[in-house]
């Protein structure tokens, strides 16, 4: 702690001209980075902290102007050099490394190439370039070098690719880091790795790493300190430790206490019921749709393949697995947005199909399905009260009444009536998400299926609505089929659960068994790869 | 699986980026009904600098054809036997081969050519887009359509309107069906388009997850969201209307003598272009007017309406 | 570094490319300048070789027949019996000399001897008798001479005679027509293969639509020519054609559009050559309403303003004339030229009389240029007069269609060429005159008229015999010639001995060009 | 590539298949007879008749179709009605106009489509932008034909720079040739480039916001390595799209431009051809038109494939 601060940022302001207003994204903003230390930079969205990565890197995007501040690299104002001493510095003492790295890399540059650019433009020669660049994916861990180089981006994982977003980071040996969102974009497993290998990078070569991140989890496992961000402003800095178990600042408490935690109470409200709303039995998916020829047929791709579960009256059935693991498939062909290859899907004990609009209606009469962007799923044409009047009217309400249902509906998920005429643009995200829910639940349904509901929403907005889902659950009697990668939320909301892996079921239980005592290595895996908040700081 | 509202910092576009938080922004029309939403949308458009440029070229164009007979009202057939003059003060653009002031001729080859896009263009845009949707009714003959749709695209324009004029002879009628033909690929896939948008997103999903019906789904879900790309592109293909209308005309083929239109008049121009180069002036510059202010307007439709 | 390299290789390919282009534009031969060198009077460099720009393609298969495209060569490839002069007196040209019979009805011909096809196979009179028999199966405007022929019997290698049952006094109008063809190849006239004559040119080559080439013939029996090759280079804008005399790469222009033709006629270096002219006529269809009545038939004489026509549309080359008949030809009758003058306010009046105010009058149209802009001052001329006219304009093909059907309505605006020809024959090459006209005019005293005329043995009595049936034609008003254009060729002064016969064929085989 | 073109090949043949039947049944539906064109004006309708049955034209059109197509998959282009020649051989003496004008109007097209998307896409600044915009707008609203007679006016008749009327084969005589080329082959150019570059510019100025622009930022490349290496290297796909779709538009637009340059091209033929109801040919010209609009497409998606490694052809 005694060594020279690395970065220092002094008092950092950005504005963003906007038409009608001025709005200072950044606002008096200051901390130091020391050498071979990583600070985390923790906020929501719209907090200012990615804005402040990009005044480091002088990268902000117009309309936004640095207004004031210093931003000093090993003693020196980098906000005080033109264009062309900033391109010396990017790249070479300062590097970045992107939140999404599908988007990250140039799709039609081989992956080498792009290493070996960011050498080339500091002055390297050829030769040395090549060599370096194979060292350096090396290092961050790309198996089978020689032949991955030359591959493209697309012809890699997302792990992967964000090695090689790292490695073209490193190639100059940067003294500072920059890592905006990193592992968002990845699933658990991967994060996990991508945060060792940054640790293994920092005690390796000393670089230090300013981290941004919305994920407390991610903080408490990687960070030597952190400062929480909130509405441009710095709100709580200090150790990591410090700050996650004793926050002093409202703001950090409640986003503390909004976290779902690996080990808060398990629910003990499991219904006594034994009646099975809905029952999936040895279910296929294809989703290989793409015609390879005129004369060929297809070959099937089972996205779902063979999956059997169950979803008792009142109960929370939470899927959890990785993207791509056959989840979301799962939910939408019980609905009948894809059709089933095999198996049989049955309603209150009686086997159902959606094939035709009569028989949609009649399964949304149990069944409601609840998206994870409340953005997309709401359609921007429509009023609230006209989505709420469409499911309503669908759901045999006379038209007379369906001014006082969409009322009522409004209330059930705490929204006033005067919400009835907006259009969505004009809800947040949290709202949003609510009217979905009221949507779903116009026909009164005994099952809600819930994909990934909350994963698109702050963490705050996230602990509301899955507090409203509970009181719901309650009040109304309702079956949750609740689909998340989120295992923390997963942990907190549901009473069983379902893990899948490649479109199979490979564990299911209650939660406690599940998270407690999880029998399948893959189980296992997700368990340790979730950043669990208490016991890095224990 | 992705936070989206992180991802606003970094990388959606940065007229994005007021760093609010995701509540509710400010909303002062939160009441409008939906109909005055939309035209407003529109009348945003027309608040930009091009919008506004280009909607004064219009509105000039549109009002001078419209009262050409006002303005001028002995036709645009005074001959005389002044032929080929250049500009004067009793002739501004001087006159034609029969002593015809081009000035005249221009005017009422303009109201030719409105005649024909206003035809031409909403029943191209009506029947292409209903095209494009049919694969929303019946999976078969979308694709159906899509083919026979390729097919018309394979035409080049002229090539189409000149097999069009083969069968049914030069004159108004067949310029308005080639180009209302010409554009029914341009629409269709437009609309095809749209509607495959459309039908991955989860409002329409939500929709038929609902048992809503197809029709239904497609009227009130798909159409009023599909609505602003086609009619920009309505605004963009005027502007091939007008070059078709011209194109085919300038090889004769076109709107017949003696009623002008601007591309006849350029066909006539050309033979005298020697004698006076000025006969072309006229139909040459209410032809780029023409086209640009319907371009600008597209673009400006584009900027505001579908780019938000 | 490499892509240092490779950027200025970019670089360098641009910059080459500018360098290229501005040589090119720039560089030692220009075109422009080409044309404008000459303009002011060059020599051009290629001696032997005349060049003619014309508009319409060349037609071997319709050699027979007069078409604007054949002008060019094919008297240069083909030879007639005879050829008229200039007082239109028929001269020995493959036929050395004739008789007519004193009952004239029949004529003797003793044909040139020492006359080979190009083919090198000599000329008898069988090739004679076939080339008439050709004719009769062809669509020439003269092939209803031959029809009337009893016979044509070969009396030995190089005499024939003709025989006919009644006097054909316009004979020579036929054998101005008749170009004597190769039976053994005429059927490669009909793509152009094989183009066989007799004359001072070979047909060499013909790629369709664009251009044609004849060489010297040097196996002619007649002198030399002095030209080595003729090139014929088919230009169908008016503007190109501008530009290819201009520039000189062409010494003829045949088919200019008018009023290019004006401009030409004030540049020194070209004269203007009248040629057998056009009639533009307006068919009357007698047996629908309004022209149904004599009165409104004639009304529309009055209502035309030939003047205006004749000199907007022809300028130097228009000629105002009531008259169908070419003005050059025997027996004109001068004085009935200008029997209507144009009086709109009389032509509404005797419209009006009639009751044929308002009634709609379609108009169809041949859609050639100076076609529809005449039909333009017509329609505008009718309406003043107070009839509704509508033109309809038909691509050539579609009027020829609708003509040979007789559909062609009220009003028909066609084209004739005169070709040169004498009223006699006229009355029953024009479509718009002949038995079959469609205006469905047809009299007995209009039958007695046009007999008289081929009945007339002296020119006296064949002027006076022409005044009549003028007369009668005009009174009746079933047609009415709106204006009449003068051909005009635009030829370089640098081209000498040019020969135009009188149907406006160019003969060069006594040309030359300067050198 | 080649599983790719052979699974091409169907929807091609469909096409074309289609195309053929409409190209031979348009002359049909319209009105005129070839029979009257080559009878010639003051034919007898008995004379008019013997040639349509000397020509098959009596027999019934699905005979007449099926003829025709066996000529043409054997190589027979059938023999035009008002030339007397055979299809293939007119059309080979028209192609080298059309050819060379098309071949050079592509180049401008492309230079020209190309360097203003450039510049559209890379310059920052307002005027540069509203200049680049200016110039796009205005282009884009003169059709080439326009863009022609603007040409004609200025360099032909007002200062006689170029020739603007009738063409001197390159093969004859390049020098004087390509002066006859230029002005049209610029019209058409010209007028077809501001799609290219617009397309081009949208799609640069888009990918500008995408993040791999981001880190090749913050990798310290010049601005103006971005712009070519990452920018416009990503975005020429688009730029190949629509020179592929212009390609096609690009002969048909020859139409025109060879009638006001006075070109004898195959446009010109065309327009003789539908003017003289000469089937033969404009069954053939119009398969042809096609023929040209889907190869350059299938070539588009070629390039495509290699510009961009995400494209996979055989999958």
């Amino acid at each position: 702690m005694s060594t020279e601060p690395l970065l220092r940022v002094h008092d950092l302001e950005v504005t963003f001209d906007l038409q009608d207003e001025q709005l200072k994204a950044v606002d008096g903003v200051s901390f130091d980075v020391r050498p071979g230390r990583i600070l985390g930079i923790v906020g929501e969205s719209g907090s200012g902290k990615s804005v402040t990565s990009r005044a480091i890197m002088q990268m902000i995007r117009h309309p936004g102007k640095v207004t004031g501040g210093e931003v000093r690299l090993n003693g020196r104002d980098l906000l005080r050099l033109n264009e062309k001493e900033m391109l010396a510095v990017r790249g070479k003492e300062v590097a970045m490394i992107f939140q999404d790295p599908q988007a990250a890399l140039n799709p039609v540059m081989r992956i080498k190439d792009q290493v070996v650019e960011a050498l080339h433009i500091h002055g390297v020669d050829s030769a040395t370039a090549q060599a370096r660049a194979l060292e350096l994916l090396e290092q961050v861990g790309i198996p089978n070098v020689p032949e991955a180089a030359r591959k493209f981006p697309h012809q890699f994982s997302g792990g992967m690719r964000q090695r090689v977003v790292i490695a073209i980071a490193l190639a100059n040996n940067p003294s500072l880091l920059i890592a905006d969102e990193p592992t968002t974009a990845l699933d658990v497993t991967i994060q996990a790795q991508i945060l060792d290998l940054l640790r293994r990078l920092r005690d390796e070569l000393g670089v230090a790493i300013l981290f941004i991140t919305h994920d407390m989890g991610v903080v408490a496992e990687l960070c030597d300190d952190v400062v929480v961000m909130h509405l441009g402003r710095i709100v709580e800095r200090g150790p990591v430790r410090k700050v996650l178990t004793a926050p002093e600042d409202p703001y950090t408490i409640g986003l503390m206490d909004a976290i779902p935690k690996m080990d808060s109470p398990l629910r003990d409200d499991a219904p006594e019921q034994e009646h099975t709303v809905l029952e999936v039995r040895e279910l296929k998916t294809d989703v290989n749709t793409a015609r390879p020829g005129w004369f060929r047929k297809p070959k099937p791709f089972y996205a779902v393949n063979g999956v059997s579960l169950e979803v008792r009256a009142g109960e929370t059935l939470a899927l959890v697995g990785e993207s791509g693991c056959g989840k979301s498939t799962l939910s939408r062909t019980v609905v009948g947005i894809n059709e089933p290859a095999g198996g049989e899907i049955l309603v209150n004990g009686t086997a159902v199909s959606a094939r035709s609009d009569e028989q949609r209606r009649a399964l949304a009469r149990t069944i409601q399905y609840v998206f994870q962007d409340p953005y997309s799923s709401l359609n921007p044409r429509r009023t609230a009260g006209q989505s709420l009047e469409e499911a309503l009217r669908i759901a045999g309400v006379p038209r007379a009444d369906v001014r006082d249902r969409s009322v009522e509906l409004l209330e059930r998920v705490s929204l006033g009536p005067q919400y009835l005429d907006r259009y969505p643009w004009a809800f947040s995200g949290g709202q949003r998400q609510r009217i979905g829910i009221a949507r779903a639940l116009a026909s009164d349904p005994r099952l809600l299926i819930l994909d990934e509901p909350v994963s698109a929403l702050d963490v705050s907005i996230q602990a509301q609505i899955l507090t409203l889902l509970t009181d719901l659950q309650k009040t109304f009697d309702l079956a949750y089929l609740f689909i998340s990668h989120d295992l923390a939320v997963v942990r907190e909301i549901s009473h069983r659960v379902a893990v899948m892996n490649h479109g199979e079921i490979v564990e299911q239980g209650t939660t406690e068994d599940v998270f407690e005592n999880p029998q399948h290595p893959y189980t296992r895996t997700l368990l340790t790869a979730t950043p669990d908040l208490d016991k890095a700081i224990a | 699986m992705r936070n989206n509202d992180v991802t606003t910092m970094g990388a959606a576009p940065p007229t994005d980026t007021p760093p609010t938080d995701t509540s509710a922004r400010p909303a002062p029309r939160t009441r409008t009904p939906g109909g005055n939403a939309t035209v407003r949308r529109y009348l945003a458009a027309f608040r930009t600098p091009r919008g506004v440029i280009g909607l004064t070229i219009l509105a000039v164009l549109l009002l001078t054809a419209v009262l050409a007979p006002v303005i001028f009202p002995h036709g645009y057939d005074q001959q005389t036997a002044d032929s080929l003059r250049g500009s004067s003060g009793r002739h501004l653009l001087g006159t034609d081969e029969l002593g015809r002031d081009l000035l005249v001729r221009t005017v009422y080859g303009l109201r030719t050519d409105f005649s024909i896009i206003v035809v031409a263009v909403p029943l191209s845009m009506i029947a292409g887009t209903a095209l494009g949707l049919v694969g929303a009714l019946s999976r078969v003959a979308g694709a159906v359509v899509q083919r026979v749709l390729d097919i018309i695209l394979g035409f080049p324009g002229v090539v189409l309107g000149v097999c069009v004029v083969l069968i049914m002879g030069p004159g108004w009628s067949a310029l308005v069906v080639a180009i209302a033909i010409g554009g029914l690929p341009y629409f269709g896939r437009q609309a095809r388009a749209a509607l495959l948008e459309q039908m991955g997103r989860e409002y329409v999903v939500a929709a038929r997850t609902l048992g809503v019906g197809k029709g239904a789904v497609l009227w009130r879900h798909i159409l009023p969201n599909a609505v602003d790309p086609i009619l920009v592109g309505g605004a963009i293909f005027v502007v091939v209307a007008v070059f078709i209308e011209a194109g085919l005309s300038i090889i004769g083929l076109g709107i017949q003598p003696p009623t002008p239109s601007l591309g006849s008049l350029l066909n006539v121009g050309i033979r005298f272009i020697e004698q006076s180069p000025m006969y072309i002036l006229g139909p040459t510059a209410v032809l780029i007017l023409l086209s640009m202010s319907f371009s600008l307007l597209a673009d400006a439709l584009n900027e505001t309406v579908i780019r938000k | 570094m490499r892509e240092v390299q490779r950027r200025s290789r970019v670089r360098s390919a641009v910059v080459a490319g500018a360098v290229a282009l501005a040589l090119s534009v720039t560089g030692c031969q220009s075109a422009v300048k080409q044309q404008e060198a000459s303009s002011a009077g060059a020599k051009p460099t290629d001696v032997g070789v005349l060049t003619i720009a014309q508009a319409s393609d060349i037609q071997p298969n319709n050699v027979l027949a007069g078409r604007l495209g054949n002008a060019s060569w094919a008297a240069n490839v083909f030879e007639t019996l005879t050829r008229y002069d200039d007082q239109r007196k028929p001269q020995p040209l493959l036929a050395k000399e004739w008789k007519v019979a004193d009952d004239k009805l029949s004529i003797s011909v003793t044909l040139r001897e020492g006359v080979t096809f190009q083919s090198g196979r000599p000329m008898t009179a069988d090739d004679v008798k076939f080339s008439l028999d050709h004719l009769v199966k062809s669509s020439s405007q003269v092939a209803f001479i031959a029809k009337k022929f009893s016979s044509v019997d070969v009396t030995g290698p190089t005499t024939l005679t003709i025989r006919f049952s009644k006097p054909i006094p316009n004979i020579f109008d036929l054998f101005e027509y008749a170009f004597i063809v190769d039976k053994d190849s005429v059927k490669g006239l009909a793509d152009g293969s094989k183009v066989i004559g007799t004359g001072p040119f070979l047909f060499k080559s013909w790629s369709p639509g664009s251009e044609a080439q004849l060489v010297r013939n040097d196996k002619y029996w007649g002198p030399k020519p002095h030209l080595d090759s003729i090139t014929i280079a088919v230009i169908n804008d008016s503007t190109a054609m501008l530009n290819a005399v201009r520039s000189n790469r062409s010494q003829i222009a045949i088919g200019m559009n008018p009023v290019d033709i004006q401009s030409m006629a004030s540049n020194s270096a070209f004269s203007v050559v009248n040629t057998s002219g056009s009639v533009y006529p307006l068919g009357l269809n007698l047996t629908q309403p309004p022209f149904d009545k004599l009165e409104a038939r004639q009304a529309v004489n009055y209502a035309i303003d030939r003047a205006r026509i004749a000199k907007q549309i022809f300028g130097a080359a228009g000629v105002v004339t009531d008259l169908l008949w070419d003005p050059t030809s025997p027996g004109y009758p001068k004085d009935l030229e200008q029997r209507y003058t144009y009086d709109p306010a009389k032509a509404k009046q005797m419209l009006t009389a009639a009751g044929a105010e308002g009634t709609a009058v379609p108009i169809t149209v041949i859609g050639l240029p100076q076609n529809t802009s005449v039909a333009e001052i017509v329609r505008r001329n009718l309406e003043e007069v107070g009839l509704k006219p509508v033109i309809k304009v038909q691509e050539t093909q579609g009027f020829d269609q609708i003509q040979i059907a007789g559909k062609l309505g009220t009003a028909f605006m066609p084209l004739h060429g005169l070709n040169g020809l004498g009223a006699s024959t006229l009355m029953d090459s024009l479509p718009s005159l002949r038995r079959g006209n469609s205006s469905k005019f047809w009299t007995d005293e209009y039958q007695a008229l046009r007999n008289n005329l081929l009945a007339a043995d002296t020119d006296a009595a064949y002027a006076t015999a022409l005044h009549k049936l003028s007369e009668y034609i005009l009174d009746q008003a079933f047609t009415v010639a709106v204006v009449q254009a003068l051909g005009q060729n635009v030829v370089a002064k640098s081209a000498h001995e040019l020969t135009w016969t009188s149907r406006s064929y160019l003969d060069a085989k006594s040309a030359y060009v300067d050198h | 590539m080649l599983r790719f073109l052979v699974k091409k090949l169907p929807s091609i043949l469909l096409v074309l298949f289609a195309t053929s039947i409409i190209a031979f049944l348009l002359p049909r539906f319209a009105p005129g007879d070839p029979a009257q064109t080559i009878a010639g004006p003051d034919a007898t309708a008995e004379q008019t008749e013997a040639i349509r049955q000397s020509l098959g034209l009596d027999r019934p059109l699905f005979v007449q179709y099926l003829t025709w197509l066996g000529g043409v998959l054997r190589g027979h282009l059938g023999t035009s009605y008002i030339f007397n020649r055979s299809v293939s051989d007119l059309i080979l003496s028209r192609m080298e106009s059309t050819i060379e004008l098309a071949v050079l109007a592509s180049v401008f097209m492309i230079l020209i489509g190309i360097g203003l998307g450039v510049l559209g896409g890379s310059t920052r600044s307002r005027p540069g932008r509203m200049a680049v915009d200016t110039a796009n707008t205005l282009l884009l609203a003169t059709p080439a034909f326009l863009v022609g007679l603007l040409l004609i006016v200025l360099l032909g008749v007002t200062w006689r720079l170029l020739p603007v009327s009738g063409e001197v084969p390159l093969s004859e005589n390049p020098e004087i040739g390509i002066q006859y080329l230029l002005l049209p082959a610029l019209a058409l150019g010209l007028a077809h480039a501001p799609s290219i570059s617009r397309l081009l510019q949208t799609t640069m100025r888009s990918t500008r916001g995408e993040e791999f622009v981001d880190l090749a930022r913050a990798k310290g490349a010049s601005p103006r390595r971005i712009t070519f290496r990452h920018v416009l290297r990503t975005s020429l796909g688009a730029a190949v799209v629509a020179i592929g779709i212009r390609v096609g538009e690009l002969f048909g637009g020859a139409i025109i431009i060879e009638a006001i340059f006075a070109r004898n091209g195959l446009g010109q033929l065309a327009v003789q051809s539908v003017n003289a109801r000469d089937y033969q040919l404009v069954q053939i010209l119009v398969m042809g038109a096609v023929l040209v609009a889907v190869l350059s497409q299938l070539v588009t998606e070629l390039i495509l494939a290699a510009l961009d490694p995400r494209v996979r052809l055989d999958a």
